[in-house]
């Protein structure tokens, strides 16, 4: 029996997220792919499952159940519902979780969230990039006195999220927040946008998934309000979100988890290459590139270089367990070398995460969809930790508190 | 041995009002519950525990509260999730807010809220029947939804308006094992189920069933609706609001008001049709193919070894799954129970046809 | 003042999507005595099977003109829910004639299951354009009086006119046509309706193949705003209080009813869901329907439900 | 084995209800053409099961013809539908009236109709001859059927199978709930259709008295078999049936009130 | 107990119910117009008539389905303008229906059970338990309703879903179900209907058992008049919401208007 390490692949390929899910299940599964043809970790092959959450919490759970029966030593719920329940689970089954972009925000305090990674970025990040970002085209942060920034949001945790870091800001620079919720999945918008229409928001924030997205731009365009103007979190720009409104959402602005739609990276070459031209690939070709699949492929990166810094320590050529993965998670050291080794230059940013540091960089930059595709239209940004570290620790203390935690000691780094 | 009932005969009404007037039978459950408390816990591994058998146990526990109010009592109710939730979110308050306090109590008190709340909603079912009261309910399924999701008072102030529980014990045994989860849901499915067949084959049982199958009559009898339909509603919904709490503290851990969203009502509404409406053995084979089959069929290519994507095998269990609850309702539009008395019967008459 | 007629406007062209909707309900509890709950799976099934063959049948006969393309696709779009019809009678409704509501109703469950597989696995489950050249800019009215004028949408004017035609031809059928009153018999007793010679499966294929066009009217409406996939379904929890406060038996209270919900819901969400954190039109329209039903049991125009011993 | 005259020829049925409840076993009779043939015996015989069996509405009680056979002039009918039964003249008025609630009773009669294609004005017609033969209805027509009384509702069933203008009527307990004088009407309306338009009748009936008055021959049903069969006449002269059947064991006529048994009530007693 | 079987030698008592011009109307049907009457205790008092003539709205004002527009029943001295249901139930009156209203998916012992409702008295938390005194009780009228099971002949049926049983038999459990209420009046609307006269024998004997047996006074409405004038002590005649005859079977079986409205020549 040849040695292999096996990744869950928690997926939504059905359902109302599906159009979002699908790409990101394709780059995911794809980059594995890959990574086996290149001759897998260090030696190791990868063996993967599916499993169909649905986006629902209570399938995902059982997803975890199941997978990790079969020896699942790194799991990304693909979810912050999800990811919460999982939280709880977590540290007694000793698999860590990979929230990439999305989760818990607090777990970025490893100290607290032993388990949990939510690597490059969380949402007060996302959020607090985006202040920064209209603060910019304001002409400076304190030029956003007296605006008025409205978030609609997905009422659900996800939803809720960045909404802490925008009351803060709110309160630092006397902006207005106007909040908005849409009942999930978000088909239903008319008095939203009415509402909308009503108070002239500056900027709309929209913090969205799945059809809601692209739901909001039809209402916005139906209620004339400018796109250009609406900002969405890097779940809500990808193409599912503006392919059917097409034209009409021109001039439509996102957050980007660093990477945009970059169909000419090295990596995603490759992937055509070994697997789409050998008829081994996931999905359609042409959406090989795109931006969720971009985000699945990076997501499976990250995994399977946790495992091989893991390996690293614990022995080349062998399987790794879910705590030394987890090691390998809080110990990454991705630089820009590695990365453009990797293929992924001009995708990304070095990473490298520590005891404390469970997100490794916390980059974004804003596109902009033009009618027919994405394209970066900011410099890089980054989230002001004088901001989110106190509000991060204070989250996490309080969470600890309550499930009487103690903080992890630095002798618990070292293992 | 054979099942026969010829020979036994009853000497006292008292023994004829068995639960299982038949010996069989109370030798079959007997051995169920035993193997059920002893054996499994023995063998059953993390996963049949965690994903199978402990949400089951749950929301047959859950299924046999909606029985209560639509099998027995002939009003129709989605607002079950709510309900649940209701249990579930009145059950951690207590449970954090005050200090000290045990799960079981604190899932009892969850339970009493929920049948507060029951009994408010249930009260338009006094004017509103059949459909128009089903498709009403769903206004407090989305109202409860709502709460919790808006007034943060309900989640602690929790700023996502997700809420966990952890540390559970039992009278100084922490409930952490997947074995001891399955026993404490397996203690409350057992009592509850109990008590509800105590409660169904007494009077109020009979007034519920009365009250369904024909209200002008009952009323004429003297059954008075307002008590007969409210005390149905208020069972209901404690016994559903205790399996809500149930589901959050032991099942999820960590939840947020979609885990007790319009889905779960309809769901629960689906196991008890299927498993069979106004039967509490209904309850449970329902909650089963519910919960069971679409886990089963999902699983099933993968055992096959038949390399189908994920998609398709999700569109095919879909699918299979429509089929199956159309099928079964062809052969027995009364249930799962149902058919299950016609094989127990069948098997009586056994070798005698008819 | 500008606003509250834009909110109402806007309520009362949602009402109307609603109602279309809500119509498909109507027309098969009406005709049949069956709770369809696979209404929304139907939507969905019709709309991807519209927008599907709307890119595969130009592909496919290279066909240029876009109109010809969507004829083509509508019909074959409607040979499939035709289709449908014919299974769920042969398979499903034909093999459970005079069983209790609930259990047709749970019948119907099974049947969504299936669609939503079956059609997904045929169709995909991406999201999809359906353009049949509704008109998305937004119209303003009266813009002497208001500052900004009153927006109405236009493509929601339209689906109006169209659910509001659809309705009436649905209501004067069932009044008038010999055919309307057996679909009314058979709904109340299916058994006697079988012993006067009423041919049940005829017309059910029947009855689903006009409610497979009412959901590929509305699919193809919601599908051209919405975008084609699979949350289009779910539409259908939005039609549940339209249909119950018009009356599950009356197809002009799907109308109403729906202009009813459809301004509730958004007059409440603007100006109570502001003040309570919102989110609230959901619940409200459920909640409007349950007080009109608190008067009213049956729905406004629905038929007395009948209590007697 | 059918000769030309027989119209409906039953052959040895067993019927199941729920695949485990045998309720006929083994039923044969022959209705000739043009003639009445009466159905006895009590409750729970069967009778009303041998008309469904035979107008195939067993299926949606969830029974079936596991045995035998049924033939219309010779045609093998187990496997048709009821509705083609109606198509071809066979119509059944279904015991417990089974009126449509809510429609009207005029609309109730004109669903009667439905397999009518001889032109409004027939069907105009015959609307009008069954509102003679009940002017009951008449006054009742803009009434919803749920509303009206229990006879009004079993003339408004009886009116409703003759809008279809059958040729073999099976009629269920048709006398049930009806005043005497529309009993007795009801059977002359029988007679009527039956000598002028030859319509043939099986009618399965608990009032043996006026059934075997207006019948011409007479099957006896008990406990899922036929105990005894004969000439209508025959049979009221029959002492068993006079017993049992007409309530005159040993000659008159007892009053209801005279017979109590003494054995009867000394149970109740105990 | 007296155990003659004529009329005469029964003892019949006061008016206990007393029906005082009762006009009943839905739309412009006017079911019931100026009905009075009365029923004497322990007697057996028959409404006949057309179908339509308004019997069953009667027995539906009587025991408070039909809130009639005018006038009055008194009923054990207490007067009442419209009956509630609950208390005329509590009061000793009991019916059964024209069209059957069982409980169809209960067994025919649970169905008579659901006629003493209202004399079991345990609360629910000691029925959940079937604590001791629950337990007792439920025996208790078990045992009273086994014994209307026996009356009844219906024996081997206790436990089939009444949905099942034939028309007749149902009948009788309808009957049953009121018997079981121990009412001091009972209203039956045609429970012979369906019946052959072997049945219509044993269901006559029923009626008279509990007539003569327990003094329950009975109001019958039937359309064969052999059982009628056999067996009733006075007899109301209704048509078309009207009362035309009232008298003994004899004194209606020659009133001109009642033959010519119902009876006809024929009988
Ligand atoms: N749907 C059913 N399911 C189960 N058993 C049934 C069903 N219908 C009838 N039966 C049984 O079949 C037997 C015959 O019933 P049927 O109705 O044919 O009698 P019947 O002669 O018409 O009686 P009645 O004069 O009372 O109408 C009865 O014992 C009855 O319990
Ligand atoms: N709820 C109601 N709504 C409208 N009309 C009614 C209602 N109840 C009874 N009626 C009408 O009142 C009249 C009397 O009905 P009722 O049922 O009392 O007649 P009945 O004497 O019992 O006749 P039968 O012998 O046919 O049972 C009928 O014409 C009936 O249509
Ligand atoms: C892909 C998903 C993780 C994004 C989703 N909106 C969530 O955070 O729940
Ligand atoms: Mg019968
Ligand atoms: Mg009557």
């Amino acid at each position: 029996q040849a040695k292999e390490q096996f990744f869950p692949v928690l997926v939504y390929r059905t359902g109302p997220y599906a159009p979002n899910g699908v790409p990101f299940a394709n780059g995911y599964v794809d980059y594995l792919k890959l990574v086996n043809a290149n001759g897998g970790l260090n030696g190791v092959k990868i063996s993967f499952e599916e499993c169909e959450t649905g986006y629902a919490t209570d399938r995902g759970v059982e997803c975890y159940e199941r997978l990790k029966s079969k020896g699942a030593t790194v799991f990304q719920p693909l979810s912050t519902g999800i990811t919460f329940a999982l939280t709880e689970k977590a540290p007694v089954d000793k698999i860590p979780l990979i929230t990439a972009g999305y989760g818990r925000s607090e777990s970025a305090d490893g100290g607290v969230f032993k388990w949990n990674f939510p690597l490059l970025g969380t949402y007060w990040i996302n959020a607090d990039a985006l202040v920064q970002h209209v603060g910019k085209k304001e002409g400076g942060l304190d030029k956003l006195k007296g605006k008025k920034i409205a978030l609609v949001y997905h009422d659900s945790p996800f939803g809720k999220e960045p909404i802490p870091v925008l009351q803060e800001r709110a309160k630092m620079h006397g902006f207005e927040l106007q909040m908005l919720p849409v009942t999930a999945p978000g088909v239903e918008q008319k008095s939203t946008w009415l509402q909308i229409r009503q108070s002239r928001p500056d900027y709309v924030f929209l913090w969205g998934w799945g059809v809601m997205n692209s739901t909001a731009l039809k209402e916005a365009v139906a209620t004339g309000y400018p796109r250009e103007k609406m900002y969405g979190v890097w779940w809500a720009g990808a193409e599912p979100d503006v392919k059917d409104v097409g034209e009409a959402a021109k001039g439509y602005n996102a957050a980007a988890m660093q990477h945009g739609a970059q169909p000419d990276a090295k990596v995603v070459q490759d992937i055509l290459a070994k697997l789409h031209g050998k008829g081994q690939g996931t999905g359609p070709k042409e959406e090989v590139g795109s931006v969720l699949y971009m985000r699945g492929m990076i997501s499976a990166m990250l995994g399977v270089e946790g495992v091989k810094r893991a390996q690293e320590r614990f022995g080349k050529g062998k399987v790794m367990s879910g705590e030394q993965v987890r090691w390998g998670l809080e110990n990454l050291a991705l630089d820009q070398k590695k990365l453009d080794g990797l293929g992924f230059a001009g995708v990304m940013r070095p990473v490298s995460t520590s005891c404390q540091d469970h997100v490794g960089a916390g980059w974004v930059r804003v596109h902009t969809w033009d009618g027919k595709k994405w394209g970066f239209t900011s410099d890089w940004l980054q989230a002001d930790d004088m901001i989110l570290k106190p509000m991060v620790k204070a989250a996490a203390d309080k969470y600890a508190a309550e499930k009487k935690l103690e903080r992890r000691k630095p002798e618990d780094c070292q293992s | 041995m054979l099942y026969r009932e010829n020979g036994q005969f009853k000497t006292s009404y008292a023994s004829d009002q068995q639960i299982f007037p038949i010996a069989q039978d109370r030798l079959g459950i007997l051995l169920l519950v035993a193997f059920a408390a002893v054996v499994v816990p023995m063998v059953a591994s993390e996963y049949i525990f965690r994903a199978i058998l402990i949400p089951f146990l749950i929301l047959s526990l859950a299924a046999l509260g909606l029985n209560i109010l639509v099998g027995y009592c002939g009003q129709i109710s989605l607002g079950t999730g709510g309900f649940m939730a209701v249990g579930a979110y009145a059950a951690y308050n207590f449970f954090v807010r005050i200090e000290g306090m045990p799960v079981v109590p604190a899932l009892l008190l969850g339970g009493v809220c929920a049948t507060v709340v029951g009994v408010l909603f249930g009260i338009p079912s006094l004017r509103i029947k059949g459909l128009y009261l089903a498709v009403a309910t769903l206004a407090a399924q989305f109202f409860i939804d709502w709460s919790f999701l808006r007034i943060k008072w309900f989640t602690n102030d929790s700023a996502s308006g997700s809420v966990s529980v952890s540390g559970l014990q039992v009278l100084g045994l922490p409930i952490d094992t997947p074995a001891a989860k399955y026993l404490f849901c397996l203690a409350f499915l057992c009592v509850f189920g109990l008590m509800a067949k105590n409660l169904v084959r007494g009077n109020v049982g009979r007034e519920w069933m009365a009250m369904r199958d024909m209200d002008v009559a009952a009323s004429v009898i003297g059954i008075r609706p307002v008590q007969a339909k409210l005390s149905a509603f208020a069972v209901s919904s404690f016994i559903v609001g205790v399996a809500g709490g149930l589901w959050g503290f032991v099942h999820l851990g960590s939840w947020e008001p979609a885990a007790f969203s319009i889905d779960r009502s309809f769901q629960l509404l689906f196991m008890i049709i299927i498993g069979g409406l106004g039967s509490i053995m209904g309850s449970f084979f329902g909650a089963a193919f519910i919960v069971i089959l679409p886990i089963l069929l999902n699983q099933i290519p993968a055992w096959l070894g038949v390399p189908i994507s994920t998609a398709t095998a999700s569109h095919l269990e879909y699918m299979i799954f429509g089929a199956l609850i159309v099928f079964f309702l062809i052969v027995e539009p009364h249930g799962l129970a149902r058919l299950w008395s016609i094989a127990k019967e069948k098997l009586r008459l056994w070798p005698f046809p008819h | 003042m500008g606003f509250f007629l834009e909110t109402l406007i806007g309520g009362l062209m949602t009402g109307m999507l609603y109602s279309l909707i809500a119509l498909g309900f109507v027309l098969i509890f009406k005709a049949s005595g069956v709770f369809n709950f696979a209404q929304g799976a139907m939507v969905l099934l019709a709309a991807l099977a519209m927008a599907r063959f709307s890119e595969w049948i130009p592909a496919g006969l290279g066909i240029e003109s876009k109109t010809l393309g969507n004829i083509l696709a509508f019909v074959a779009a409607m040979a499939v829910m035709v289709g449908v019809a014919w299974v769920i009678e042969r398979w499903v409704l034909g093999k459970l004639v005079n069983q209790e509501g609930i259990t047709l109703l749970m019948a119907t469950l099974g049947v969504t299951y299936f669609l939503d597989g079956a059609g997904q696995t045929i169709f995909g489950s991406d999201i999809y354009k359906i353009d049949v050249g509704l008109p998305k800019d937004p119209i303003f009215l009266l813009e002497n009086v208001f500052q900004g004028g009153i927006l109405v949408g236009q493509e929601d004017l339209y689906a109006a006119l169209i659910a509001a035609s659809m309705v009436a031809v649905l209501a004067a059928f069932f009044q008038y046509t010999a055919t309307g009153r057996a679909l009314r018999a058979v709904a109340d007793d299916h058994q006697a309706a079988q012993s006067i010679g009423i041919p049940l499966n005829r017309i059910w294929v029947i009855v689903w193949s006009v409610a497979g066009f009412v959901a590929l009217v509305a699919g193809i409406i919601w599908g051209s705003k919405l975008g084609v996939q699979f949350s289009l379904s779910l539409v259908a929890l939005k039609a549940l209080p339209v249909v119950i406060l018009g009356g599950l038996t009356s197809v002009p209270g799907a109308i109403i009813g729906g202009l009813i919900i459809g301004v509730g819901e958004k007059l409440s969400e603007v100006y109570i869901g502001s003040m309570v954190g919102g989110g609230i039109e959901i619940w409200f329209a459920y909640a409007l329907a349950l007080i009109f039903l608190l008067v009213r049991p049956q729905g406004l125009f629905g038929e007395k439900i009948i209590d007697r011993v | 084995m059918s000769t030309p005259n027989i119209l409906l020829n039953v052959n040895g049925i067993e019927v199941i209800y729920n695949h485990v409840i045998l309720v006929l076993k083994g039923v044969s009779l022959q209705v000739p053409e043009g003639r009445v043939v009466a159905l006895l015996g009590g409750n729970g015989a069967g009778k009303t099961t041998t008309l469904r069996a035979v107008s195939n509405l067993l299926a949606g009680e969830r029974g079936e013809v596991t045995k035998g056979s049924i033939e219309l002039r010779g045609e093998r009918i187990e496997k048709l539908s009821t509705s083609d039964m109606v198509n071809r003249g066979v119509v059944q008025v279904m015991e417990g009236r089974h009126c449509f609630a809510h429609l009207t009773i005029e609309e109730n009669l004109m669903t009667g109709a439905y397999t009518r294609r001889d032109g409004k004005a027939a069907v105009a017609e015959t609307l009008e001859k069954v509102y003679n033969y009940f002017p009951r209805l008449k006054t009742r027509r803009t009434s919803q059927a749920a509303y009206t009384s229990g006879g009004e509702q079993q003339m408004c069933a009886i009116g409703r199978a003759l809008m279809a203008n059958p040729k073999m009527v099976l009629l269920d307990e048709p006398s049930m709930g009806l005043a005497p004088q529309i009993v007795e009407e009801v059977f002359e309306i029988v007679k009527d259709l039956n000598t002028k338009e030859r319509v043939t009748f099986l009618l399965a009936e608990q009032n043996t008295n006026i059934a075997l008055r207006y019948s011409d021959y007479g099957y006896i049903l008990e406990n899922g078999r036929i105990v005894m069969d004969g000439e209508a006449r025959a049979l009221r002269e029959n002492e068993d049936v006079k017993e049992f059947y007409l309530g005159m064991g040993g000659g008159d006529r007892k009053s209801f009130k005279d017979v109590k048994s003494y054995k009867r009530r000394k149970r109740w007693l105990a | 107990m007296s155990n003659s079987h004529d009329s005469s030698g029964k003892k019949i008592g006061d008016v206990i119910l007393d029906v005082a011009n009762i006009s009943l109307r839905f739309g412009g049907v006017k079911a019931l117009t100026d009905i009075s009457f009365n029923v004497r205790e322990h007697e057996i008092r028959s409404i006949i008539g057309p179908n339509g003539a308004g019997k069953s709205s009667m027995l539906n004002c009587i025991n408070g389905v039909y809130a009639p527009q005018e006038g009055q029943i008194t009923f054990r001295g207490q007067r009442f303008s419209h009956m509630n249901r609950r208390q005329v139930a509590e009061m000793g009156l009991a019916r059964t229906f024209q069209n059957l209203a069982l409980f169809k998916g209960m067994s025919v012992i649970d169905n008579i059970m659901t006629g003493r409702n209202m004399k079991m008295k345990s609360n629910l938390f000691l029925q959940a338990l079937r604590w001791g005194p629950a337990e007792r009780e439920e025996s208790a009228h078990r045992e009273h309703v086994e014994h209307i099971i026996d009356f009844l002949e219906i024996q081997a049926f206790r436990k089939t879903p009444v949905g099942r049983l034939p028309y007749g038999l149902q009948k009788r459990v309808d009957l049953g179900r009121a018997l079981a209420m121990e009412p001091q009046v009972l209203l039956l609307d045609e429970p012979m209907a369906g019946m052959n006269v072997e049945e219509k024998q044993d269901m006559c004997r029923f009626i008279l058992d509990v007539n003569e047996e327990f003094g329950t006074t009975i109001v019958l409405i039937e359309h064969d008049m052999g059982v009628v004038m056999d067996i009733s002590d006075r007899v109301v005649v209704l048509d078309y919401g009207k009362k035309i005859g009232d008298g003994t079977p004899d004194e209606v079986r020659s009133n001109e208007d009642v033959i010519s409205a119902y009876l006809g020549t024929s009988h």
